[in-house]
């Protein structure tokens, strides 16, 4: 069920990126140059595939990206895939370690803003979230630059390699996620802890410790898991805008450096599939929540 | 949790006290701070000490003046070719603050339309809305802004779209949530009973009762609108230069970060003091119309 | 008002193409007359189907079978116009919890209002001096007309639930569960307006109760129901007095107070075993028999019929 | 006799808000002995559940603090006990059943998970042995099969065994005092009165003392040896129950128990008391009853009355007693 979901939403996704495509205007417009001929053009379109119908049209943009075919880029004239393909893992690397930090840490401080309301803790960590849903994430990874590789030198301004490479864009990302993870946690936990089976719990005489990280977190978990898609959302803008400050090669930079070109292919590709892998991890959160909720999963058996 | 043994009568008067002070401060402070931003937006021209895309080639790189070789010409300083940065900031404030408001106007609208229809009417056109809701809420948005600007290209109505499209969804869900809740509320039942129609209903009993979300949020999005606008212009997909927006002004200072910081940390500053001006409002707003979303 | 052979099924739907797997049979057959100026209560436990009988009598449910005559006339017979203009004034409704009854954004008197906004063409001033009247007719002064619904309490709300159910004239109020949200020490004000009003305008009441000492305080017959049907029927005196079916006498059992003034002898109570099954799939025979204190063999298998005994209808094998 | 097992004096608790103080509890005095059931009738709002809570030493932070009085459990002073060994106290010695059978159970975890982490905690026992006392705590609540029931969880059982398991768990260490708050408030009259009945075998069978929170003067009647009435935040009389039913001394008590209908009678006209319970930020000066009371004479409404005791165990606050 969920996958039929998944693939109609894939099919709509499909479709809009395509009617954008031929609805920007004619695609030889972006080959033509000044000395272009009719007769150019018209090749052009048949190479393209432009004499054939719009639903023809379609399935061979469908078909094409089935195979993992994105078309080939305007300017580098190399296929959109391998390009991708080439920066992935910068993308995944760098991904990866900020969610697992700023969820770690988020979990951390959500709970113990939820439990130690209005305490110098909780203020302090409330007020760092104050700051980091304010600050513009790309401001934020400029002053760190400024202060600790230039005026400190400690930590390399860009690029990669080093695990020190990591530290600067890591922590920008995560400054940039951890204040709505963690008000999610925080606020979810607060429900949690505001309701009749926690206090069932405290009655038992349950230690503060087992009540909490046992009874509540779990409950507390199922709202953020709802969030995840957009967390995920969250996690490839923070990346697109953390790997331009540092010159990360990943895609995020590469669709900033397509866009200056504008080179249409490429963004497309990497917009598809970003969108596929959207799909993927929607799919992902629901097989947790089933784990989390046993109301769910005694649902659908 | 515990409960303590003896109460401190002074203490907990105190305290009440001070929550009643702060919570003053957090409505007086951000009013004020957006209601400068909307008067320097209004009176840019008078304001500015220089039209903010004048170039002076001999005035390139200044200091502000605070800081050793500034001087009170340009008090911010200047970029790499001579602009003013406070005119340009001051400047700035018209692109945040025009893109914004229309962008709510445009957004708020869609989602409650959409929204109180889901909610309200159920059923499949519910199931329907609200998978293009979610769908577009966990898709992520900055490449769709990325895809617009280079079909479209960059520029002011680009980026007012590219906003739009992703603001739109966070309106519908919260409205079909409301307008769910109210659907089936004993007054609408009532109201039903006594045989209004739908659209009365929807019109006189459910919108009314939306309002104050609809408002909070409303105040809450300006700080994403602004923080959208500015890194959409920083990645180059949003205002494009030389228009002085405080998202490119922060990109043309990137490269030049260790020697004329101030180019990039003036207009990352005033985007940061609306943001959160307008975050804590939109806080303070929902305390005061909605209780029952006090506690987070 | 008459209700004949009522039935309301929901289809439970299953799989990706909503397919129907089974019927929850909410309401099973259900017939009862209201006549003017008495009041009919609908009794049970939640479950039972008498709140989908009362949406069914307000027009809110789509009844699967069954007729419903106003007046003599089959509710079935009218048009679309004819159920706006010569049935929805004439039933008017007041509804369990008075906290969210009311739009919270709304006057006080645009609430009591908005019955003849929508239905009627009266001028400004007609419906101004009809609110008036009818707050003076629930004991609430004329200045609360300008307040909203959040500056009253309960017992006040639940006046002003009971105006606006009067302001179209009805000469039926659906209620249901009229004071079983309201504190204990207020009921008592909101049952006797309700018999006071009756009295005034000869009205007739239709109540959904679940609790037996304000049913038996507030109605003229009642219908005990058990799984989407009545199992027994009478006027409210001699039910009470000599319940004939075994469910209608474990639940006065139940809810009688167990200490009585004078002799200080104890009530045998009758404890039924088990809850109420789901009515997806209701047992054969007598649907109470797998709780029935005095099943027999028979019960289990046979329908059972309608008897009459007295003045009072049952339908129980032990008065075949 | 039996023994004094609770002993509550002159207890206060009051919530801070930022609005004002909300004195919930105000100056309550009762005692529980052991196998008995004392019961607390009021209407909503009157702190009865507060009550309940203080005695756990569980009110919602930070607002909620006990500001005066002894709760004084087996001889020890409930009040002056650390954090922990208060934690020690709860679900061994005094255990608490809550209003909603639909919240109060976690949704995340079996229904043996949740029984069994009272027993491991309290018993210490090994994991064969948890099982058994579960089960065993189960059966004590009547719940049919227990073997099976072990695994579901919360939402697939109904409210009635919802409630059950709710008192298993409560049953489950075997504690000397239990506090019901409402807990058959939320179900059906049958059901009602099944949950009471076993109730009442339980209590035979273990001697718990419990205290029945409840609005409801049917279910008083039924399941209380004594009751205290409750009105705004103190109790204004105490009795046996057959005593109150038969000669209630305090207005509060006789108007609201002729405001209630009656099943076993034909009422024509109920008694009906104006006006609104008073605001517990606000209450009137003198007997907190006064502005409502049809008996009022001019001291009540300028000082509050003493609680005077009439005869063995009935005790009344009012001047017209005096």
């Amino acid at each position: 069920m969920r996958l039929f979901q998944a693939f109609l939403a894939l099919i709509g996704i499909s479709i809009l990126i395509f009617v954008l495509v031929r609805a920007s205007g004619d695609p030889t417009m972006l080959y033509r140059s000044s000395m272009a001929t009719e007769e150019d053009i018209a090749r052009i379109k048949v190479a393209l595939g432009l004499d054939k119908p719009i639903p023809e049209q379609y399935w061979i943009f469908v078909t094409d990206l089935a195979q993992g075919d994105l078309g080939e880029s305007l300017i580098k004239k190399r296929p959109v895939t391998d390009m991708i393909v080439e920066r992935l893992p910068n993308t995944i690397s760098l991904a990866l370690s900020s969610f697992v930090v700023s969820m770690l840490l988020a979990l951390f401080l959500g709970v113990l803003g939820a439990t130690r309301r209005d305490t110098f803790l909780d203020n302090g960590v409330k007020f760092l979230a104050i700051l980091g849903q304010a600050l513009p994430g790309f401001w934020v990874a400029i002053m760190a630059i400024l202060v600790f590789a230039v005026y400190w030198q400690l930590l390399p301004p860009a690029g990669t390699g080093t695990p020190a490479h990591f530290v600067l864009p890591v922590a920008t990302m995560a400054f940039f996620l951890l204040p709505g993870m963690m008000r999610l946690v925080r606020s979810s936990m607060l429900d949690v802890l505001d309701s009749e089976y926690i206090r069932l719990a405290r009655i038992k005489g349950l230690p503060e410790r087992i009540v909490i990280w046992k009874h509540a977190l779990r409950n507390a978990l199922i709202a953020p898991l709802t969030a995840a898609g957009m967390i995920f959302a969250l996690l490839i803008t923070g990346a697109v805008i953390t790997e331009n400050v540092f010159n990360w090669p990943g895609i995020g930079r590469l669709s900033i450096e397509a866009l200056v070109s504008r080179d249409f292919p490429v963004v497309q590709g990497i917009t598809l599939m970003v969108a596929v892998v959207v799909l993927l991890v929607n799919l992902l959160v629901d097989i947790m929540y089933a784990y989390i909720d046993p109301r769910i999963r005694y649902q659908q058996m | 949790m515990d409960t303590t043994k003896v109460m401190d009568w002074d203490k907990v008067r105190g305290s009440t006290r001070r929550m009643r002070i702060s919570s003053q401060l957090t409505f007086v402070l951000p009013a004020a701070v957006l209601l400068l931003l909307v008067l320097v937006a209004i009176f840019a021209p008078l304001l500015a000490p220089y039209p903010p895309t004048k170039i002076a080639m001999t005035e390139r790189l200044l200091p502000p003046v605070f800081v050793e070789g500034g001087s009170t010409a340009h008090p911010l300083g200047t970029d790499l070719i001579g602009r003013d940065v406070l005119s340009r900031v001051i400047y700035g404030a018209r692109v945040s603050l025009s893109v914004s408001l229309l962008v709510i106007l445009i957004t708020a609208s869609i989602g409650t339309v959409l929204g109180i229809i889901a909610g309200y009417l159920g059923g499949r056109t519910d199931a329907f809305l609200m998978r293009v809701t979610d769908i577009s809420l966990a898709f992520p948005g900055i490449l769709i802004a990325i895809l617009l600007a280079v079909i479209l290209g960059p520029g002011y109505w680009t980026v007012v779209l590219a906003i739009s499209i992703l603001g739109w969804a966070p309106y519908a869900r919260l409205i079909r949530g409301e307008a769910l809740k109210l659907r089936e509320a004993d007054f609408v039942a009532q109201a039903r009973i006594i045989g209004t129609s739908p659209a009365r209903i929807m019109v006189r009993h459910i919108f009314p009762n939306i309002i104050n979300p609809l408002i909070v949020m409303a105040t809450l999005s300006v700080g994403f609108v602004i923080l959208t606008e500015a890194a959409l212009s920083y990645l180059g997909a949003g205002i494009p230069p030389p228009i002085p927006s405080w998202g490119n002004m922060v990109s043309d200072g990137r490269n030049l970060i260790d020697s004329a910081w101030w180019i990039s940390f003036f207009p990352g500053l005033a985007i940061g003091l609306v943001v959160l001006s307008g975050n804590f409002l939109g806080d303070w707003i929902r305390d005061k119309l909605d209780p029952r979303l006090r506690q987070v | 008002m008459e209700g004949r052979d009522l039935k309301k099924y929901y289809p439970v739907t299953k799989g990706l193409l909503q397919r129907t797997v089974g019927w929850v049979r909410a309401v099973d057959g259900v017939s009862f007359t209201i006549e003017r100026g008495k009041t009919l209560s609908l009794v049970g436990e939640s479950g039972a189907g008498k709140t989908t009988t009362a949406k069914a009598v307000l027009l809110l449910e789509q009844l699967t079978s069954g007729s419903i005559l106003f007046e003599g006339k089959d509710l079935q017979q009218f048009s679309q116009l004819q159920l706006k203009t010569e049935y929805r004034p004439r039933v008017g409704a007041v509804q369990q919890n008075p906290w969210s009854s009311m739009n919270p954004r709304m006057r006080v008197r645009d609430i009591i209002a908005e019955p003849l906004v929508v239905n009627t063409k009266q001028s400004k001033q007609q419906i101004r001096s009809r609110v008036l009247e009818l707050l003076q007719q629930v004991e609430l002064s004329p200045e609360h007309a300008e307040c909203y619904p959040h500056e009253f309490s309960g017992g006040q709300r639940q006046r002003i639930a009971v105006a606006r159910a009067l302001a179209l004239r009805p000469s039926l109020v659906v209620l249901d569960e009229p004071v079983s949200a309201l504190d204990v020490s207020i009921r008592a004000q909101i049952m006797n307006l309700l018999k006071d009003l009756q009295g005034k305008h000869n009205l007739s009441y239709l109540v959904i109760a679940h609790n037996l000492a304000t049913v038996r305080y507030m109605s003229h017959s009642v219908a005990i129901m058990y799984l989407g049907q009545i199992v027994e029927y009478g006027e409210a005196e001699g039910l009470f007095e000599r319940p004939l079916h075994p469910y209608t006498r474990a639940l006065i059992s139940a809810s009688l107070l167990a200490v009585p003034e004078g002799n200080g002898q104890e009530i045998k109570q009758i404890i039924l075993s088990g809850e109420m099954p789901s009515p997806l799939n209701p047992p054969s025979g007598c649907r109470f028999h797998p709780r029935c204190t005095e099943a027999m063999d028979m019960c289990s298998k046979v329908v059972p019929e309608i008897r009459v005994v007295g003045r009072q209808w049952v339908k129980c094998h032990h008065y075949d | 006799m039996s023994k004094i097992i609770l002993q509550v004096e002159d207890l206060r608790t009051f919530f801070f808000t930022r609005k004002g103080v909300v004195k919930a509890v105000d100056g309550v005095s009762f005692y529980v002995r052991e196998g008995e059931t004392f019961g607390i009738v009021g209407e909503s709002g009157c702190g009865k559940t507060v009550t309940g809570l203080s005695i756990l030493r569980l009110l919602p932070e930070p607002a909620g603090r006990i500001v005066g009085g002894k709760i004084i459990f087996n001889g020890t002073n409930l009040l002056e006990l650390s954090k922990k060994e208060m934690r020690e106290y709860r679900g061994r010695m005094i255990a608490m059943i809550l209003q909603d059978p639909m919240t109060s159970l976690n949704p995340v975890y079996t229904i043996g998970d949740q029984i069994a982490e009272s027993v491991r905690l309290h018993q210490g026992l090994r994991d064969e042995m948890v099982e058994k006392e579960v089960i065993s705590a189960l059966r004590l609540l009547k719940i049919p099969s227990p073997e099976i029931l072990l695994e579901d969880y919360p939402f697939q059982l109904s409210g009635g065994m919802r409630q059950r398991v709710v008192g298993a768990i409560a049953m489950s260490c075997y504690p000397r005092l239990l506090i019901a708050d409402e807990p058959t408030t939320a179900l059906d009259a049958t059901i009602q009165a099944q949950y009471i009945a076993l109730f009442k075998e339980i209590q035979k069978k273990t001697n718990v003392a419990i205290i029945y929170i409840t609005h409801d003067f049917g279910v008083i009647a039924n399941m209380c040896h004594r009751v205290g009435v409750m009105y705004a935040g103190k109790i204004l009389e105490t009795a046996m129950t057959k005593e109150l039913f038969k000669a209630p001394k305090h207005p509060y008590t006789s108007a609201l128990i002729n405001s209630v209908p009656r099943l076993d009678r034909k009422d024509d006209r109920l008694y009906s008391i104006e006006g609104q319970p008073p605001s517990l930020m606000n209450l009137p000066p003198g007997c907190r009853f006064s502005p409502r009371c049809s008996m009022a004479q001019a001291v009540c409404s300028e000082q509050e009355p003493p609680e005077v005791e009439i005869s063995d165990g009935h005790s009344v606050s009012c001047w017209g007693m005096k």
